[in-house]
């Protein structure tokens, strides 16, 4: 099969998607004429026209409203906000506002908008140009949230947010948009709330999101050579989560370790391991462990790597569960 | 421009409409009987009901939570009232309350939070005209509002954009207990207009033939890709909401204003020139009681969303992915 | 002892920490001449004048940057957003901003900043004037958050936040505005990460939010009756958690019911529940149960009662942990 | 207002010292040894410089991402280059990065959002006087970043509460991609002064006497409490940072521009009076060369923090009340 990035796949999924229905827009911060801060939407314009692929001034929160109120007309917005940080602006329009007009309204709205945004560490690029903000979303009700993690799914699941009648968060890993992995040609979408098994193992389950499926693919790799069989897997969307899926490989493996990029205080890891102590108490061999950033500000430069979780703490981790 | 006499009648009769409509629900308030807060716009009918008879059949309009004046003229009583009293054969299920909508009567909805509905209405203007239909939005926000980011950015979009949007800014000199002297000195909100690349103009919200005639004309700019500013002054007679004792302002000052009755002055006007007899403001003013009586009757019959109906996850997602929690 | 209302209490806590202190001014909508949409701040204006009781246009982004930076000017602003629902439109302000301007300058700056805002339901005031928000703002690094239950807490908590040299977000509850308690007459303070043991008990541990720290005290009279003894737990601040009250508690009874009014996805039950995990594992004798409002967005009137959590709830699930 | 030779001088020196050390910043990232991004100011150097020399020592200025020429200028070299490189001797210990702030040189920081920085030095500028302090807080956006709700609720709150500031509005003309034409319809954005009932001036940014004495007059209004708005137009010669080709853009349209070099046109009129000469020019050149070179060496030795100066929750914390995660 052929290999392409991740940022390729976001751009084909743009375009088919926008082949398919012609409601569908994409509007943001530099994503025409220069084609996205990173690239990511660069030939869009040219194919779609400026009435399709737009310029905006600089107004997270404008935007963000805008396209609810487009979408509330009968279009299929794709917004980007340019650094998922900045989505702190846009935080009333996305969380409190699109997701609660189909309820409140009775049902006579429903608001199918996207909202793209690349988030992560891994540029030394300091506090607000650095985060992975998934978690600052979970205590809202309504919205969807995906957070891919490999050019496959980032296609698949980017072309069912679009077609999904609900408001979409989704939020692309900057550090990834480089990465290559196979990719169909023919069409294809992974549907929204179903996890993926990045691999089997039957010693401990590894719940790894976004960046941190490559540390922890990295770690299983080394585990196994200490005789250690790991589970990896990808929840893809943190709402709705595919319980079904972590509990299965709970009941199997008895052991939990979480990693996400985000601090682990009040991070998504909190949330899966609450839901799997209420459901698979009786499982649990070992207490759940959470992987985190540390609750710093990321520094400019290289030391923003002292706060960020990594392959190592995920071997450590696993050790201290497996070895007691 | 000038109205003919049964426009001058038909916009009395709306302004009215409003009047007796608000007036009942402070009697129901006073006995008890309602289940929220309500922001009433006695004293500034002629604003709303001005932009109302201005639109034409595809025109949407933008509400805030002191609407009813629009409201009750562009929604079915029945089902209006029903919302506004929470019950489920409500436009929004009685969910939605004074942030009502419906698709079929072309009202947006007014969020909770100030200012959010104006970069909507610029987002809703501008797929109208990329689905070329043919509807220009009337985007009411009040002078407390403006100093919201959310307004700039949308203002700034419409603009720039070129949407078939009118932002009629109802300036009624109170936000809850801060007068406009104390939340801008901008001389005046119309000025925003030029800081975007609009025309913008400051007129008497009191007077509703002004504010008819500068709606239709801003409705047509905007249908030719010019947004405009249209900034009503008016006044709050009442509360913030009905029984907010308003004890902030000088009781003066509100008397002052209440001499400036929108109602009042048409119709004194269409009574002077003999449009309108005093049988007719009789006969108006039972007809009018008797359907708000009516549609109140109606409503407080009308049952209350259940537990099924509330906790209805359909109703959450369009595309519902299952997970009760999720 | 004499007893006042937790409005009051706030409103002694402000009058005494400016008459300490002339650097502390508040500032928010309403707030001055009317005293507040709740009439917590009436007299304030009168004491202490305009220029340090200050009514603001409605801009709740643009106030709290406004005290950012007057507390980085030297001053101690309180600064009150007028339903914490509308704290989504100064998401960026209060979490992103001002809790990390110390750390990003490497000490050039702090920023003694007091955000107040009332939440929570009870008057069916719908979707975007109802919700607890203490979670939305866990995940990010630097805020110090606290969500105060009592009128005697309430009082001692907000002087010591207004005493903090840290940005604070001080999230009262307007549902018990109304409520009484004893409070001294004298000075005192509460310190900022201790939580508070509301009633003692051992055969399980409610850990309880704001408002449903009354709901649990009800539940666990009724529960008493059944021969169950309940401890009940408020922590007073979410950040710092006050961890060893709560594992204390958990390793003497090995039960837990974790009860907040905000939604149970991504609520701060789920941090709670997963540090309790981590450290108490071996003292668990059953799952750790959360209960939090529904998913939905809360509807106007008398159906809020569907979606949010209330003694009934607690009791059951207290019931179910000790019957197995 | 007419400047003495020396001031020009001064102001010569100033934007030829930010110039050298951009270009002395390009040929490092060539070189491919810096550790970010960095967004230069070349061909803006008057309005920063201007602004700079029409300030006092009292008074304050809030940067954007794009400011070394105002940085440079107010704050030692050894420690401005250290902190751009990231290095524990810098004024943030290289954590702030471009994002610099200094208490003592009275610096405040430019945040990584854009628009923030408004609001905040309003603020601090009420806060000043508050205090009963003298400072003016000169405070810097960009063109792009007006279109920011925090930018409107900042100034509408400086004008109403008459805050000493001075907000200037450097207009390269470009933000990122987007040129000014896609980012609002306003004629220009000195505009947006009146919408708030302040003053407000469009000038030739690349006209550093011009610039100080409209920022030296605007000082004089913010310290008796009239805040006003100035906004400088100039051009943006670079791309949005050192090594974005800047495809976007018409190359004939950056040409153009560059003929109208602002340390050019005060070097050319300096020379022509008689004030400077060749050799002037050259000795100054080698000066601010040496300087420059030997805080680059200098930074270049300065060790990055350490993990403990990284992982410091008393850096998180003015009050640390414990916990590593809590
Ligand atoms: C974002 C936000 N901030 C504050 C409020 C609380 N609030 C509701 S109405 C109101 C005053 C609004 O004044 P104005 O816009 O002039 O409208 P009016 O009530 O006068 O019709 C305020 C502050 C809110 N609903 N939303
Ligand atoms: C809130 C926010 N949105 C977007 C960005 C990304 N961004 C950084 S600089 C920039 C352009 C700024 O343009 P302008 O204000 O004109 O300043 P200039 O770069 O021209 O000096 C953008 C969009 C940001 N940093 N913050
Ligand atoms: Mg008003
Ligand atoms: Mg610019």
């Amino acid at each position: 099969m052929r290999t392409i990035t991740y940022a390729q796949a976001t751009l084909e999924a743009m375009a088919e998607e926008m082949r398919r229905d012609e409601k569908v827009f994409f509007m943001g911060e530099d994503v025409a004429m220069m084609g996205g801060a990173f690239g990511q939407s660069m030939g869009l314009l040219q194919e779609f026209g400026e009435e399709r692929v737009i310029d905006t001034p600089i107004c997270e929160s404008g935007i963000a409203n805008f396209a609810n109120g487009a979408a509330m007309a009968g279009m299929r917005p794709v917004i980007e906000i340019q650094f998922a940080d900045f989505l702190g602006l846009a935080f009333d329009a996305v969380s409190n506002q699109g997701p609660k007009f189909r309820y409140m309204s009775g049902g006579e709205w429903s608001v199918p908008v996207v909202v793209r945004s690349p988030q992560g560490g891994g540029f030394g690029a300091a506090c607000q140009h650095s985060q992975c903000v998934e978690a600052w979303f979970m205590n809202l009700p309504g919205l969807k949230i995906v957070i891919p993690t490999t050019p496959y799914d980032v296609k698949g699941l980017l072309k069912s947010a679009i077609r999904d009648d609900d408001p979409v968060l989704f939020l692309e890993h900057k550090a990834l948009y480089a990465v290559k992995g196979e990719v169909p040609t023919e069409e294809y979408t992974v549907p929204l709330g179903e996890a993926r098994i990045v691999r089997e193992g039957k010693d401990i389950t590894i719940i790894a999101i976004q960046s941190m499926v490559y540390q922890a693919q990295e770690a299983a790799v080394e585990l196994e050579k200490e005789g250690i069989s790991v589970e990896i897997i990808d929840p893809r969307t943190v709402i709705p989560l595919d319980k079904e899926t972590i509990f299965t490989s709970v009941r199997k493996t008895g052991r939990v370790v979480i990693a996400h990029e985000a601090p682990k205080r009040g991070g998504v890891g909190a949330e899966i391991s609450a839901v799997i102590t209420e459901h698979c108490f009786g499982d649990l061999k070992a207490p759940i462990m959470r992987i985190g950033a540390l609750n710093i500000p990321l520094p400019f430069g290289l030391p923003e790597k002292y706060c960020l979780p990594h392959k190592g703490r995920i071997i450590n981790s696993v050790q201290e569960l497996i070895n007691g | 421009m000038s109205y003919s006499n049964q426009e001058l009648l038909k916009m009395y009769e709306q302004m009215q409409f409003s009047r007796l409509f608000e007036e009942k629900l402070i009697a129901l308030i006073n006995e008890g009987g309602l289940p929220g807060f309500y922001h009433l716009a006695i004293g500034q009918e002629a604003v709303q009901v001005g932009a109302v008879s201005a639109m034409s059949k595809e025109d949407y309009f933008l509400a805030t939570h002191r609407s009813h004046p629009a409201l009750v003229n562009l929604l079915d009583t029945n089902k209006f009232i029903c919302e506004l009293l929470g019950r489920y054969e409500g436009y929004n299920q009685g969910k939605g309350w004074e942030h009502i909508s419906s698709k079929k009567e072309k009202v947006l909805p007014a969020s909770g939070d100030l200012g959010v509905g104006v970069p909507l209405a610029v987002g809703f203007a501008w797929a109208l005209k990329a689905q070329k239909k043919e509807g220009v939005v009337i985007c009411l926000c009040g002078d407390g509002a403006t100093s919201e980011g959310n307004v700039h950015e949308g203002m700034n979009m419409a603009a720039l954009f070129k949407v078939p949007i009118v932002f009629l800014i109802e300036n009624n000199q109170w936000a809850i207990s801060t007068p406009y002297a104390k939340q801008t000195a901008a001389k005046n909100l119309s000025t925003r207009a030029a800081s975007y690349g609009m025309t913008g103009v400051t007129i008497d919200g009191n007077d509703v033939e002004k504010v008819r005639e500068t709606v239709e004309e801003a409705i047509n700019k905007a249908r030719k890709g010019e947004p405009s500013v249209i900034e009503a002054v008016t006044y709050r007679w009442k509360g913030h909401f009905e029984g907010e004792p308003g004890l902030y302002r000088n009781p003066q000052e509100v008397e002052e204003a209440m001499k400036n009755c929108p109602v009042k002055k048409l119709k004194e006007k269409l009574m002077a020139q003999g449009t309108l007899t005093v049988d007719m403001v009789e006969k108006i003013d039972q007809d009018i009681v008797a359907r708000i009586k009516a549609a109140f009757d109606y409503a407080a019959k009308s049952p209350l969303p259940t537990e099924e109906q509330t906790v209805d996850y359909k109703m959450v997602y369009a595309t519902y992915l299952g997970g009760d929690l999720q």
